[in-house]
């Protein structure tokens, strides 16, 4: 399923369809994505409006965090009216974490990247998993730094070769295993161009109580150019005449994939390198962890990314009921529940003297 | 004792035949950590306390958990001072570690108690002071079969010996034994026994002495003893925090402990089971602050406290809540170094550091609270200016004042309600028809208005970044956005200068000014008496806050000779003075500082003032040859 | 184009009729980022260069990859001058997003290129202009047939179209396609194929102009143009750089890059692949200095690169090298803004916050270069700096600076052997009978002496933590040891103060001083000479490194009045040289301050100096008047 | 084995036992421990000891890195002649790598708490097995911060319950597991009071070329105190006439353990809590990293905890080689290694005008 981009400012419409809150999609939209034109993000945030609208989520109760990055700017580009918090570069978790306690009833999506989640932000991203804050936690994982214009991220593939020829030394980090093996509520990887997978998987992670965790794999056509790879992009190559190492980015089509459960396809990126995908099958059975982390692992081993619903546990408790919250926001409350009586306060001195 | 003394003499010395010194000398006990000896310290200090007899324990430990030296002193001052000396009158000697060091550091006419075994094989060195070997370790195993207990027993029979000694009645000792194991009867019971131990040692085996008395006084009454840590947690509740997320670190974590024990007691609903409040134990400081600007974005009161090391991992986070303009409490409980410094030692050195964190332009307003009952008021304070000012807002307290049990009048219940500042709800939007500008300056004030995250009204929403943003908090690079929020921050921070707390001034038309803050207004005020005897007058400025008021341009015009003193190397306060005053103001200024990482005590203010003072007419004469030497200044 | 014009009117407004200007105007393309005018910029810029004109190029680009506003401007001055100009005299308009913001900021009497799109459905509204209507997506659709391309093939084009419009000669444009296309020789034609296009279509369609000219000129020989993290970079290698741990952040990501391809090309054995340098991309600031730390601890001469944020995270570690006293070369090319921030444009804003970094007392040096040429030179002396003093070093550059390209004299090759500091080896022990002391001051310069990890003597082995250790780097709560060593490391940054490169002076008597630092020199160099037109001489100090250096003080005093230009908003160097230089020298201090995020231009310089010159006597009056009533100062 | 606490500075032997290097085992003895009597760190400074003794580390190679802890200040408790770098807190890998980058040829062992390692210093323990950094990682893993007097560390138990009377409510953080599903080169799992296993795998772990990380269960008996436990410790229950809430620490004996391969033994700590050991067999191939996985969870659903050698991969590239470092110390390379020469120099200047 392909989507276009949001369209820049498009007032909502009068008639159309409606959302079980009564909301056109419109209302859903954001301002116009300043993302590259092809950029996997942009997939992305279309399959989130869709999701937010399906589920009716309502606007002013949503609040969108981000750390930085390209990915990390994506917050602005869906539901304009609703509260947005761009925080520094790899501490959304916490600032997520805050809110959710200071206010219950929101529903916090937080968007990252692979260097915002695995590298700078690993420590966060860990242990709020541990604490299982009860938010959407999708990384737009694309193997770069797309903001710094395109270091290897921790997420990048061992051998991998940069725009300008470095080589990737390092074993990538797997957000998702990672995630399943410390315990997290929800894990699912997706590809950005696979809607018919990555929205029902966003409606699902906004249902689940806990931190659910949404690897989407998303290709950056400014930086993720293996120019070293056999299968370099064809067209780039031909005309490579008119081209230098200077700060053009080439714009291009979306990837799209659409696969059936328990198969696998081979997406070819623009830029001519291939990633491996396999949808779980009905026979894995997402609440079953060791299942779930031999499933990621042996995908690992044979050079697959295994995408679909790895792991639930819907009853695992969220961070407000470890903390015990009341049910409304803790923000609302005020001096009548907060301070202690005169009478309390006169008891606890007299303790103290 | 490792207690430096404060670079210069202690009090005046004690002749073998000075007459009896009467509720007016420190009692010193040499022990180990981890060896229980901190009940018994309290328990002597809250049984002097119970005869009203003013006293001001400090303890001074490791950074350890068990077997190292630790000492804990407790001054009895009838005029109620409660800084630090740096000599000690009475040595409980109980470490053989320390045991020769202990003893040089007694003051002359001083009275040691110790161990026995301590001087076996050799007389004890200090003849000036009179000695009073006592078999702890003997009395012990006499009365605990288990050796395990006989190292917390000695302690107990510490205070046994020094009660028949000195002269502490068993109604206070009962009493303090009373708010020692509130809980615990049987302790209660058992320790008592330890302390009879040692008073029917006393009576049977040692003369009797009356070199140094106690006797009941009326000078502690209505007040209370605590922790400036405990008195920070009750302000931070009653202030209503509801969110705390902190990570451990001494001299912080107390603080933090306390807030949850008394949200234990007090916030927890005893049929449900449910917290009006979120407790945090994050996975480092970063996460911590994190949480807490999270939390105060989307409008609860919330809270972190830490120390050093904490507050510079927080730097990045802290410029973000400045710029963003977002709530948030930070409480640093200052100490000595980096982490492998000394982390129980107590300094003022994060003074300068707080105030600008963060990269780029940055400044925060700081509270300076001086002393526990204001740890207690200023606590509840900075919830309000956080929320008022939006904005994170630092209270700087340290070791000494955190960790160490001070004597207060009662703490006051508060009478306000809490300002919440400017947030705009559902209906004020529609009041305002929709129109709300989260970073516009609608009041003159440099404060912009706000919405929090849920408020049901289609022009609530807004997006919160940096510094990247124009007064609708929309994106933008436009340098002239950009400098309008710049200058309006700066205004702010004018705003700010205005409504946090005034200095307490004491101005009588002294030629010499003091200006101080937190923990070291003890000291001051006692060195001021001390010059005061000695034909000195002072007037004495206590700053309360950062930025620097301004009453404090005027208490410095009014003095030819300022005096700022604090607890750090470099001068922090003094050189943050010379950078807010009208520089006209400068030369005025002068400089004494002190960075043992003990409390301060009164000497290490008399001594280089008194010092400078005498000097001083050089040091004009020096001034006046530059100033003439460089041409007229401008 | 959101130039901010420095608050003030632009260069002497040019009539329909004036005079052709030669040599001496700027260009500015306003394009659209990601679309590859970058390399049509450079192109422009070295045809410029080659045919010895003095240019001075800028880049104003967006936080953003592709589609966003981005401007070049390049400054031609037959002086020399290399400031930015806050106003352009041609303008290259090729982006619709901007086009009549763009166009409203040309200065009267000037010229506008532009496509031809931009101006349909209305004439052009600045009639004071001359506009250039150019057919550009049509020149480029019918030159290349592949739409992708066309975007890029637009810059080639305007760059034909100025060549023709302003008589940019063909060798240059050739010396410049060289530079640019050096291994892509295919590329170099189908560019050049693209030129040819631009300055075709002038001659077929558009009239000719003589209002700007460029004419051959002999004033870049010997010259280079560089970026400063370029020659920075160049700097750490020469320096003797051998580990590098960076985390990528705009403006510093490139210092490190620029390093690593130099590596590759230098410091890699073609036979078997070894390098001599470890370049470590780490997870994060706080690692990356902590593997500059190790590093340096083991005898490496390591760095780091970062900007603001990355400084902040960076703050514990750097406290702990500071008191472990490990060496270590930190750069922080300064930009604007926390995160969300303006991260693509310049400021000084972290001077202060740099030089105390880390709670504590704490300071560090930190060295400023002012030009590329001293980025160059202070690059290697920041490695010898830090292992002679065993401390983090700081160079403190900006984006302007560190990203825009400089014109400079050519580099020079480094003369002396590196400074290793004070190093024992095992033969040194040897010699002196293993007697080895830590942080023993054994020379009186308060700098002690190390072994490295590895050396094989029975005495060389030794423990470092933080404060917490005596002479011996033994363990120690002793505050005396803690005390001594505190007092150690402030005289320590005494020698520090009297090593480090002196304030370049320019002093003829005048009765005003300017001081300034870093990249504002470009701009205060061009205010003298505008206010000296103006009949206002100044001298002039140019600040090269903290701590202030003894030099400050006596040019302070030989001058009334001294204005301290910075481009951040608090005054931090001012801020620091009132706390640092003698109080009586305060009052002669005034400040400038620049804080739009673009590059500091002349007029920010002039008009405040001149205002501030005109209003004094008003000031001084009142300075007079305050004195008096405040009695006599010290 | 119980070995005992190394006696405060005592010289070396004239006689006695040498190693390889003809060197006694004094020589490989610290200061005299400041740590509680009884904390399993003790012990392990001692199986330390006894591992670079028998292994013949030269002592001027040794580099002894920590973060901060009472665990991390074990390093000042052996080899006393070594260098050591006391760093701040959490950070240890990164000055462990700078330290071994500037020298291949130093030894590197970083002693780790679970505080230290679990949760400040997440992000840094994983990269550096990201990096695989020639270096020992030993975290002594006592579930609790014990400088700090007794906060859950991130590898408390779910549900433990601390001095104070606090209930741990996070699922705890598996540093072997962690490191296995991160590909670690080397990982291993022993207990604090297991000299037959722990100096072995020590010996080994410093004889891999690689990040070995060494997850070893140590008890605090200091602060490990559930007091909620139906199993406390029944020598204090029995004494809380004279003890109390205040600072007291009960000197304990050393907890010590010794079962066979493939067998599992239970811990009863003095305190009354239990963990139960389950030592792998012969059977378990750790070169096999899903088998090694698959242990560790397997165990960890059980309730055990696996201990032994559990993965071990000795061909993974460190980092000094995924670096192209030369063989020596880049430390000792001088201006003719370093400069370029006046003849590239200028080549180079005039590339660039
Ligand atoms: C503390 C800090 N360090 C570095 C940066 C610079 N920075 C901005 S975005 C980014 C990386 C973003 O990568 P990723 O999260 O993968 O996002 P992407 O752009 O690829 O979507 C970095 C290093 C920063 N903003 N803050
Ligand atoms: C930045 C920072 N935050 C907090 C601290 C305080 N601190 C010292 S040790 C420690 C925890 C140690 O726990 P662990 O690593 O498990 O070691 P253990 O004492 O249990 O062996 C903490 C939080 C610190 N030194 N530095
Ligand atoms: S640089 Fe890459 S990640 Fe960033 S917007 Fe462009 S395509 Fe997307
Ligand atoms: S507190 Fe715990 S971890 Fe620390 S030394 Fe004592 S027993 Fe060991
Ligand atoms: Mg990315
Ligand atoms: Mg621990």
């Amino acid at each position: 399923m392909t989507t276009a981009l949001v369209p820049p400012g498009a007032p909502a419409p009068a008639t159309g369809p409606r959302n079980r809150l009564g909301l056109g999609r419109d209302v859903y939209k954001g301002l116009p994505t300043t993302l590259c034109a092809g950029c996997g993000h942009n997939s992305i945030t279309n399959h989130i409006i869709k999701a937010l609208y399906d589920s009716a989520v309502p606007p002013h109760r949503l609040a969108k965090m981000s750390g930085i990055g390209c990915s990390s700017k994506a917050t602005a580009y869906f539901v304009d009216s609703a509260y947005g918090l761009n925080a520094v570069h790899g501490r959304m978790p916490s600032i997520a974490t805050g809110a959710k306690l200071a206010n219950r009833d929101l529903v916090v999506v937080g968007i990252s990247g692979d260097g915002d989640t695995a590298s700078i932000g690993l420590g966060q991203y860990c242990h709020m998993i541990r604490r299982n804050v009860d938010c959407t936690y999708i990384v737009e994982d694309n193997g770069v730094y797309g903001l710094t214009k395109g270091q290897f991220s921790a997420t990048a593939d061992l051998g991998s070769v940069q725009k300008k020829g470095q080589v990737n030394e390092f074993e990538t980090i797997d957000i998702a295993g990672l995630a399943v093996e410390l315990g997290a509520s929800f894990v699912a990887r997706s590809f950005s161009g696979d809607g018919r997978q990555l929205v029902p998987l966003l409606r699902a992670a906004l249902a689940h109580r806990g931190t659910a965790v949404l690897d989407v794999i998303s290709p950056c056509v400014a930086f993720n150019d293996h120019e070293g790879s056999t299968k370099s992009y064809d067209y780039v190559k031909a005309h490579d005449t008119v081209l230098q190492e200077l700060e053009f980015i080439q714009a291009q089509p979306e990837v799209v994939v659409d696969y059936e459960p328990g198969t696998s396809t081979t997406v070819r990126f623009p830029d001519g390198s291939e990633v491996v995908l396999r949808k779980v099958g009905p026979d894995h059975d997402p609440r079953d962890r060791l299942a779930a982390l031999q499933l990621v692992q042996a995908g690992r081993a044979a050079g697959q990314l295994v995408t679909g619903l790895l792991y639930v546990n819907p009853e695992m408790a969220d961070l407000g009921q470890r903390e015990h919250l009341p049910p409304g926001p803790l923000r609302d409350l005020g001096e009548a529940e907060l301070r202690l009586s005169r009478e309390e306060f006169d008891a606890l001195l007299a303790d103290w003297a | 004792m490792p207690h430096s003394n404060g670079r210069g003499a202690a009090g005046p010395p004690h002749g073998a035949g000075a007459p009896p010194r009467v509720n007016d000398f420190t009692v010193t006990a040499a022990t180990v950590n981890g060896s229980g000896s901190q009940s018994a310290n309290l328990v002597l200090t809250r049984a002097l306390f119970a005869m009203g007899i003013p006293v001001a324990p400090k303890n001074v430990f490791p950074s350890n958990i068990e077997g190292l030296p630790t000492w804990f002193s407790v001054r009895l001052s009838p005029e109620g001072y409660q800084a630090r000396r740096a000599r000690t009158d009475v040595l409980v000697a109980l470490n053989p570690q320390t045991w020769l060091q202990d003893l040089a550091r007694v003051a002359p006419g001083g009275m040691v108690v110790h161990e026995e075994q301590l001087a076996r094989g050799g007389a004890v060195s200090r003849d000036d002071c009179t000695c009073y070997p006592v078999p702890f370790q003997r009395l012990a195993k006499e009365h605990a079969a288990e050796p395990e207990l006989r190292k917390y027993l000695t302690n107990m029979i510490y205070v046994g010996v020094l009660a028949e000694l000195l002269g502490i009645e068993d109604e206070a000792l009962g009493i303090a034994l009373d708010a020692q194991f509130r809980r615990k009867p049987r302790a209660r019971t058992s320790n008592l026994a330890a302390i009879e131990l040692g008073r029917a040692h006393v009576r049977q085996a040692l003369p009797t002495q009356d070199r140094f008395r106690v006797e009941r006084l009326d000078r502690t009454r209505d007040e209370i003893l605590v922790e400036g840590n405990q008195a920070s947690a009750l302000g931070c509740l009653m202030g209503g925090c509801s969110v705390l997320a902190w990570y451990p670190i001494t001299p912080s974590s107390s603080l933090c402990e306390h807030l949850i024990a008394l949200a234990d007691r007090y916030r927890t609903d005893p049929a449900t089971g449910e917290r009006r409040i979120a407790t945090v134990q994050a996975e480092d400081e970063l996460a911590a602050i994190g949480v807490v600007l999270g939390a105060g974005w989307a409008g609860a009161r919330a809270m972190t406290s830490t120390s050093g090391p904490g507050i510079s991992l927080m730097a990045e986070f802290i410029g973000f809540g400045y710029f963003a303009e977002v709530p948030a409490v930070v409480f640093d409980v200052q100490r000595v170094g980096p982490s492998t410094g000394l982390p129980t030692r107590t300094m003022q050195g994060d003074l300068a550091f707080a105030y600008t964190l963060s990269h780029g332009d940055t400044r925060h307003p700081v509270l300076l609270p001086g002393s526990v009952a204001e740890c207690y008021e200023h606590a509840q304070l900075a919830f309000d200016l956080a929320d008022r000012f939006q904005t994170p807002v630092f209270v700087l307290t340290d070791l000494d004042l955190g960790m160490n049990l001070w004597r207060t009048q009662p703490l006051r219940y508060p009478e306000r309600p809490y300002d919440r500042g400017k947030v705009l709800t559902a209906a004020d939007l529609e009041r305002l028809g929709g129109h709300f500008q989260r970073y516009a300056d609608v009041d003159g004030d440099a404060i912009p208005h706000r919405t929090l995250p849920g408020t049901d009204h289609p022009g609530a929403g807004y997006f919160t970044r940096g510094s990247g943003h124009d007064d609708q908090a929309r994106y933008t690079e436009s340098p002239e956005a950009y400098r309008r929020t710049m200058e309006r921050l700066q205004r702010k921070l004018e705003t700010i200068r205005r409504m946090m707390p005034a200095p307490v001034v004491d101005e009588q038309g002294a030629e010499v000014g003091l200006v101080a803050f937190g923990s070291s207004d003890a000291a001051v005020v006692e060195a001021r008496d001390v010059l005061r005897e000695q034909g000195l007058a002072t007037d004495y400025l206590r700053l309360r806050a950062l930025p620097v008021h301004d009453d404090v341009a005027g208490f410095v015009a009014r003095h030819p000779r300022v005096y700022v003193v604090e607890q750090n190397r470099d001068g922090q306060c003094f050189t943050i003075l010379r950078g807010e005053l009208p520089a006209e103001l400068g030369p005025r200024l002068r400089s004494i500082r002190y960075f043992d990482g003990e409390p301060l005590p009164a000497e290490a203010v008399v001594e280089p003032l008194r010092e400078q003072e005498m000097s001083r007419r050089r040091a004009d004469a020096r001034g006046r040859s530059l100033a003439a030497a460089t041409g007229p200044a401008a």
